[in-house]
């Protein structure tokens, strides 16, 4: 059997104002400048594995289809190389744009689900929230048991070999004022990068 | 406080060949910008006797701006240095009769920059839109234009090279 | 002319000009027509939708005769723009040309703001200022100044060459000016050229000779103008003419000195080959040069380093004696009406974008050098070749190189896309290598251009629309060993692909020259943020500048093909002939002038003068203006303390009621 | 010569040998660092997509501590943390209405931040304020015949930096030259280890890491010398999982510091080279009293 896919794309799929929304998150507006050229694909070194490449995330963008966008494994693959930011002719800092879209992901909960990358964000930022830093291979271990528990199986040999050379710490490394930054973080909360105008439904 | 509904009003000379120009260019282009100049055209920034800044001022005008061509780009060689000579003196002039700095501007907008004509007055609306209205002519009256017309010699010019 | 006034009452007619939707879609045109109309003084005031257009120039004239009007304001657009069609429409409905006075509210009002009642009030402002200033006008009469017949053209690529050709043609003596030591440019350096693959060289050597030989074309190659004052008409231009250590005159280009030098091969990079091949220290720059006199590179020549050299040259020239190397630097002054300025552009450094392995890595190549490369005269014969001597396999283009580019030059080169499809023909015929060219978008839209890139698909030549990332060596597998990887995403296909290669051409951009800012304040010309200089008008003044006189022609007003090169050369010849053939210029006169009973003598005008226009009259002990000099700028009259010197056109009363009238609220 | 010391989580943690390594070399050389007091992770990259505002305050309490602290520069020598702070820098200057943010959630704590504290990668201090003649001048044992990789990753060049160029940066290979050693032809310095991925995504992490320990390999490396602690964790502790896949990559990966300490003369157990997964071999025979290069 020959599958096949009905691409077609409606204007009711667009959530008019998205791609403005986007591009006026500062550091993100010369989005609108954007010729497809391609050369942010052609330097990331993760396009290859990305359901759209970086400039299809910009065309879908500036196109308004916002759900294809978020749910795109694509802005979950940007290892923030900044590669993209560097080379764009037209100077358009995809990374930065890579980091709007992935707090609106996080934050409509439009990401796939069980996928490791956002989940190491949240866990990261909770550990940071708690103890003032990060203690990675405990987060790593939190990750794990999150996101696939199987895989702690898979990196016992790793695992082993950091208590060999001893990288493995098992005490949460912590700064002493934390109610000072749990004060100043929580005097923040809810302020993301919202936009003050409201979102079109 | 002053009246919310008051616009600055600016009256603005500028030379024929680059900033006047740059003016033009700014419209081709359809650059927005606020309403509140109204441009005078001279053959050069060197024709800006200090006499029609001060008449502009006690005129009703709240700011005054000055555009030439870029030093060393005059179309007739050296008349936007006079023009800054010239301005200095008068900046310390009127600076004497307390006009706050940003009402009396000189700037340099070759005919290429229709959007720095744009971007300054932009800014010098908005910058004199907190001084509020200038109302020269009850500060200072008839004789404080003329009183300050006076000190504009050759010699204090000169001083100011 | 025509008297002041009807029984001595000032009668003004007010037109405002919808220009369309132009003015009329932001400015209530009515309501501003309807303000003015209460003024004192004016008589008429209307709204017409085209006021430049005949009958709008007509309702003018026909109110100028009906309603004895002896004032005439136009709001419409800018007085740079149709300040002249205005001015001669009142004289042709006979008024002096001078009782007009403009209003520009369509660059400076409707086409700069959004809001309609603030771009009306501002249009009723700038009308109210223009009525009270032009009850003060003066009848006044154009001053004539001949025109200098002669025509300086700066450049001699064939922008220049076609103006200098056009004009001589026309019976005008031309002084051609050429910084290198040949005459042709950069279109010398082409094989072929687009779309129709003709020989570069067979249409252009005939034209570098017809400039040798013609009678009226003076020709200084080597040299660089200096200097130039004056005005229209009336230029005096100072030209510095470089030694070549040898007599022009003497020389009649036998080559036989370049056999004869000490050197016996090529040893410095040949400038006309663009480095792929070497020179001696005397030599000529490429066979078809023009002049055809060879020259001696002071840098490099051995007697000039060390003063120990046989001059063998010297022998082989024998009894001809072009040799001299006592030449020195000369300063000539010519005195010319009108100059064409033809400076052309300069090639984008392809090593500014490092990724791309220009200087890196050996095969890759510019445009430009793939030029020479195919040429049959060039360095290797017609052969494309790899450093190595090898024949390429395949050969890859990578278009808009220091084009589109916001890092480097923002503009579209406009030439690349089709000079890459024609060497990219070329590397087809002359090798059996698989082409593939990396484009951004292809823009072919001159004459002949979309069937010459349909032609380049049929040949099977390989397009792929995206920017290349980079070029590297680093292999991932075996089939990219030794070659150069080029990594780049297939927008069309949508994928990432990686491309091995051996060689590279890199479509370098045109830029302005590296002095144009230089040569800009030279001629009194702009440039615009780019570089470029600036055209007086982009649609309806492309050649001429802001300096009357001064016309700019070819790719130094921005990238352009030879056939749009050719054709703005013509057009500036034309520009220039018109003035020539009219013999005169009309002077705007806006001259100073001094109202001697207040003049007290104080000289302190006389050194503002940049023209040297105001003398001192012992007798009288007054200042004295020689209106010819004086160009109207104005500074003298701002200075003048006793307000003695007055400006025709720009009277202080004149300019106290026009800031009184945009002052006076609505 | 004396700077505000940034260390970073990870120098505390996997890349502890970074710190160790970092700490003797800059004092051999006379360069005081004095840790922040109390100092908090930078956010890295992935606070920016869970808020951008706590993010900015975390880089921004890190800046205030700096400035408090006294008028030093600030050395940060996590790529991470370096960019991260550089560009929160960035991004404060360009967004007044975030920095009236930033400066109300610092207000509590006594902090103020002014923005003018450069923030600043020991590579740059290395070259540009220490000085290639001075390191010279300490090398004891220069590391001739030496081939090295210098690998920068990624985030210390772009997009940041102003020391070096973002596409061919060329500080380490000096630095690495200086010390005798010869530097080789590497056009993957910045390309990116997919140290973000590895743990998350092996398959793709993995791929990424291979491919520059490849080519070093191909390139006649003995050693990848880098600065980045993420870099140096992932290029050295999945080298194994990558040679179970893709076959031998014989290239360990150790920090700069660390090839320093030993060009100094420092012992390889002071300097965490004992901490690696994959051993660097000890260095060539003792050479030639005479210094070439």
């Amino acid at each position: 059997m020959i599958q096949v896919l009905r691409t077609v794309k409606y204007e009711a799929d667009r959530v008019r104002g998205f791609g403005r929304e986007i591009m006026s998150v500062p550091g993100c507006e010369q989005l609108a400048s954007c010729i497809q050229c391609g050369t942010c694909s052609g330097t990331c070194p993760l396009s290859v594995y990305m359901a759209h490449s970086p400039r299809q995330i910009m065309a879908l963008v500036r196109a308004d289809f916002k759900d294809e966008v978020l749910q795109s494994n694509s802005i979950w693959l940007c290892a923030s190389c900044y590669a993209c930011t560097v080379e764009c002719p037209r100077e358009i800092r995809v990374t930065d744009i890579m980091y709007a879209l992935k707090l609106r992901a996080i934050r409509e909960g439009a990401y796939p689900k069980r996928f490791p990358i956002p989940i190491l964000a949240k866990e990261f930022s909770r550990m940071v929230r708690r103890k003032g830093r990060i203690t990675e291979t405990l987060l790593v271990m939190r990750l794990f048991m999150k996101a696939n528990w199987r895989a702690v199986l898979g990196a016992w040999r790793q695992g082993l070999g950091l208590i060999r050379t001893g990288r493995f710490v098992i005490l949460h490394e912590r700064i002493k004022r934390r109610a000072e930054l749990e004060k100043m973080l929580s005097s923040v909360e809810n302020g993301g990068a919202r936009p003050a105008s409201k979102e079109v439904p | 406080m002053h009246d919310p509904n008051w616009e600055p009003r600016i009256v603005a000379f500028f030379c024929n060949w680059c900033t006047y120009t740059a003016a033009d260019l700014a419209g081709v282009s359809r650059l927005k910008y606020a309403p509140n100049v109204r441009i005078v055209r001279l053959m050069c920034s060197g024709r800006v006797d200090p006499q029609f800044i001060l008449a502009a001022l006690a005129g009703g005008a709240d700011g005054v701006l000055i555009g030439g061509c870029h030093i060393g780009d005059c179309h007739y060689a050296e008349g936007n240095l006079k023009t800054l000579r010239r301005f200095r003196l008068l900046k310390r002039l009127l600076a004497g009769f307390g006009l706050e700095e940003p009402r009396v501007r000189l700037e340099w907008i070759s005919a290429a920059e229709g959007d720095k004509v744009r971007c300054v007055i932009n800014e010098m609306v908005e910058q004199l839109r907190p001084l509020g209205p200038l109302a020269w002519g009850q500060r200072h009256g008839a004789q404080g234009w003329q009183a300050a017309s006076a000190a504009i010699t050759p010699e204090a010019e000169a001083a100011h090279a | 002319m025509n008297t002041n006034s009807r029984n001595g009452d000032i009668r003004i007619g007010f037109y405002i000009c919808h220009c369309g939707r132009n003015i009329a879609g932001v400015v209530d045109c009515a309501a501003v027509a309807g303000e003015i109309a209460k003024l004192p003084g004016v008589v008429v005031s209307r709204d017409y939708k085209y006021m430049c257009s005949e009958p709008g120039q007509e309702l003018i004239q026909d109110d100028i005769r009906e309603r004895a009007l002896n004032r005439v304001v136009v709001a419409s657009c800018s007085p740079l723009l149709h300040e002249h069609t205005f001015r001669n429409a009142i004289e042709a409905g006979g008024l002096n040309r001078f009782f007009f006075q403009m209003v520009n509210i369509r660059e400076h009002d409707s086409w700069v703001h959004t809001d309609g009642p603030a771009a009306t009030a501002k249009a009723i402002a700038l009308a109210r200022a223009a009525v009270r200033r032009v009850r003060l006008h003066c009848a006044l009469e154009t001053v004539r100044a001949p025109i200098h017949p002669d025509v300086l053209v700066v450049g001699g690529g064939i922008t220049g060459i076609h103006a200098a050709l056009t004009l001589a043609n026309g019976g005008k003596k031309v002084f051609l000016v050429e910084r290198e030591p040949s005459i042709g440019g950069h279109m010398a350096k082409f094989d072929k050229t687009f779309p129709t693959l003709d020989c570069a060289a067979c249409i252009l050597t005939p034209k570098m000779s017809a400039v040798r030989a013609h009678e009226n074309i003076r020709l200084w190659t080597n040299s660089e103008v200096v200097k130039v004052e004056g005005y229209v008409g009336n230029y005096t231009v100072t030209v510095r003419r470089r030694p070549r250590y040898v007599n022009e005159e003497l020389c009649v280009g036998c080559q036989e000195c370049i056999e004869a030098c000490v050197f016996k091969e090529g040893k410095f990079p040949d400038e006309f080959n663009v480095g792929l091949s070497k020179r001696k220290p005397i030599y000529i720059p490429f066979p078809q040069a023009v002049p055809q006199v060879v020259l001696i590179d002071r840098e490099r020549c051995l007697h000039f380093k060390t003063g120990k050299c046989k001059r063998t040259c010297v022998e082989a020239c024998a009894d001809r004696h072009a040799i001299d190397f006592t030449q020195k630097e000369e300063l000539v002054e010519i005195k010319v009406g009108n100059i064409i300025v033809a400076t052309g552009f300069k090639l984008f450094d392809a090593g500014r974008i490092p990724q791309y392995g220009y200087g890196r890595y050996p095969n890759v190549v510019t445009s430009i050098e793939l030029e020479r490369l195919v040429t049959s005269s060039g360095p290797t014969g017609g052969d494309v070749l790899l450093r190595d001597g090898r024949s390429p396999k395949s050969v890859a283009f990578i278009l808009c190189v220091g084009s589109r580019d916001f890092r480097t030059n923002r503009w579209c080169s406009r030439t690349c896309c089709m000079h890459s499809m024609k060497l990219a023909q070329l590397v087809r015929e002359h090798t059996d290598a698989e082409v593939t060219v990396f484009y951004l978008d292809i823009r072919a839209p001159g004459k002949g251009c979309e069937e010459f890139y349909d032609k380049s698909l049929k040949e099977g030549i390989r397009f792929v629309r995206g920017r290349v990332a980079e070029v590297t060596d680093w292999a991932l597998r075996e089939e990219e060993e030794g070659k150069l990887v080029i990594r780049a995403e297939d927008t069309l296909a949508g994928v990432v692909r990686r491309i091995p290669v051996d060689m590279i051409v890199l479509a370098v951009g045109m830029e302005p020259q590296a002095d144009a800012q230089d040569v800009r304040r030279l001629f009194n010309m702009s440039c615009g943020t780019e570089g470029w200089f600036l055209e007086k008008h982009p649609k309806l003044a492309p050649v001429s500048t802001f300096t009357d006189g001064v016309f700019i022609a070819g790719c130094c007003q921005g990238p352009k093909d030879i056939p749009d090169s050719i054709a703005q050369a013509g057009a500036a010849a034309a520009e220039a002939m018109a003035l020539i053939d009219r013999g005169f210029i009309e002077q705007e006169p806006n001259t100073a002038y001094i109202a001697e009973a207040e003049c007290s003598g104080c000289k302190s005008c006389i050194p503002l003068c940049p023209y040297k226009a105001i003398g001192f009259d012992e007798p009288t002990r007054k200042a004295r203006i020689n209106a010819a000099l004086c160009k109207g700028c104005g500074t003298c009259v701002a200075a003048c303390p006793s307000g003695s010197i007055r400006q025709h056109l720009f009277e202080d009363d004149e300019i106290f009621s026009e800031i009184e009238g945009v002052l006076t609220h609505a | 010569m004396k700077y505000a010391y940034f260390p970073g989580c990870s120098l505390k943690g996997l890349g502890r040998a970074y710190e160790e390594s970092l700490l003797p070399v800059m004092e051999r050389l006379g360069v005081e660092l004095v840790e922040l007091d109390d100092w908090n992770c930078c956010g890295a990259t992935a606070y920016m997509s869970i808020d951008e505002k706590q993010a900015c305050v975390l880089a921004a309490r890190n800046l205030a501590l700096a400035e408090k602290t006294g008028p030093h520069d600030l050395i940060t020598p996590c790529s991470a943390c370096y960019l991260v702070l550089n560009k929160m820098k960035h991004y404060l200057k360009d967004s007044p209405e975030m920095r009236t943010v930033v400066q109300r959630a610092l207000d509590g704590a006594g902090l103020a931040y002014g923005g003018n504290t450069p923030v600043r990668h020991p590579l740059d201090i290395l070259v540009n304020d220490v000085g290639l003649d001075v390191i010279k001048e300490k090398v004891v044992r220069p590391l001739t015949g030496l081939k090295v990789a210098p690998y920068y990753g990624c985030q210390v060049v772009r997009p940041y930096a102003t020391f070096d160029d973002a596409w061919n940066p060329t500080t380490m290979d000096r630095l690495l030259a200086t010390l005798g050693a010869e530097v080789v032809p590497y056009p993957l310095k910045t390309k990116c280890c997919g140290a973000s991925l590895t743990g998350t995504l092996p398959k793709v992490g993995l791929r990424l890491t291979y491919i520059l320990l490849r080519e070093a390999a191909r390139r006649g490396a003995d050693v990848i010398a880098t600065i980045c602690p993420l870099c140096q964790f992932n290029l050295d502790a999945y080298h194994d999982q990558v040679e179970r896949r893709w076959g031998p990559v014989p290239v360990p990966t150790v920090y700069i510091t660390q090839l320093m300490g030993l060009a100094f003369g420092l012992p390889a157990e002071q300097l965490g080279l004992n901490r690696n997964f994959v051993r660097m071999k000890p260095l060539p025979a003792a050479p030639a009293p005479a210094q070439s290069k």
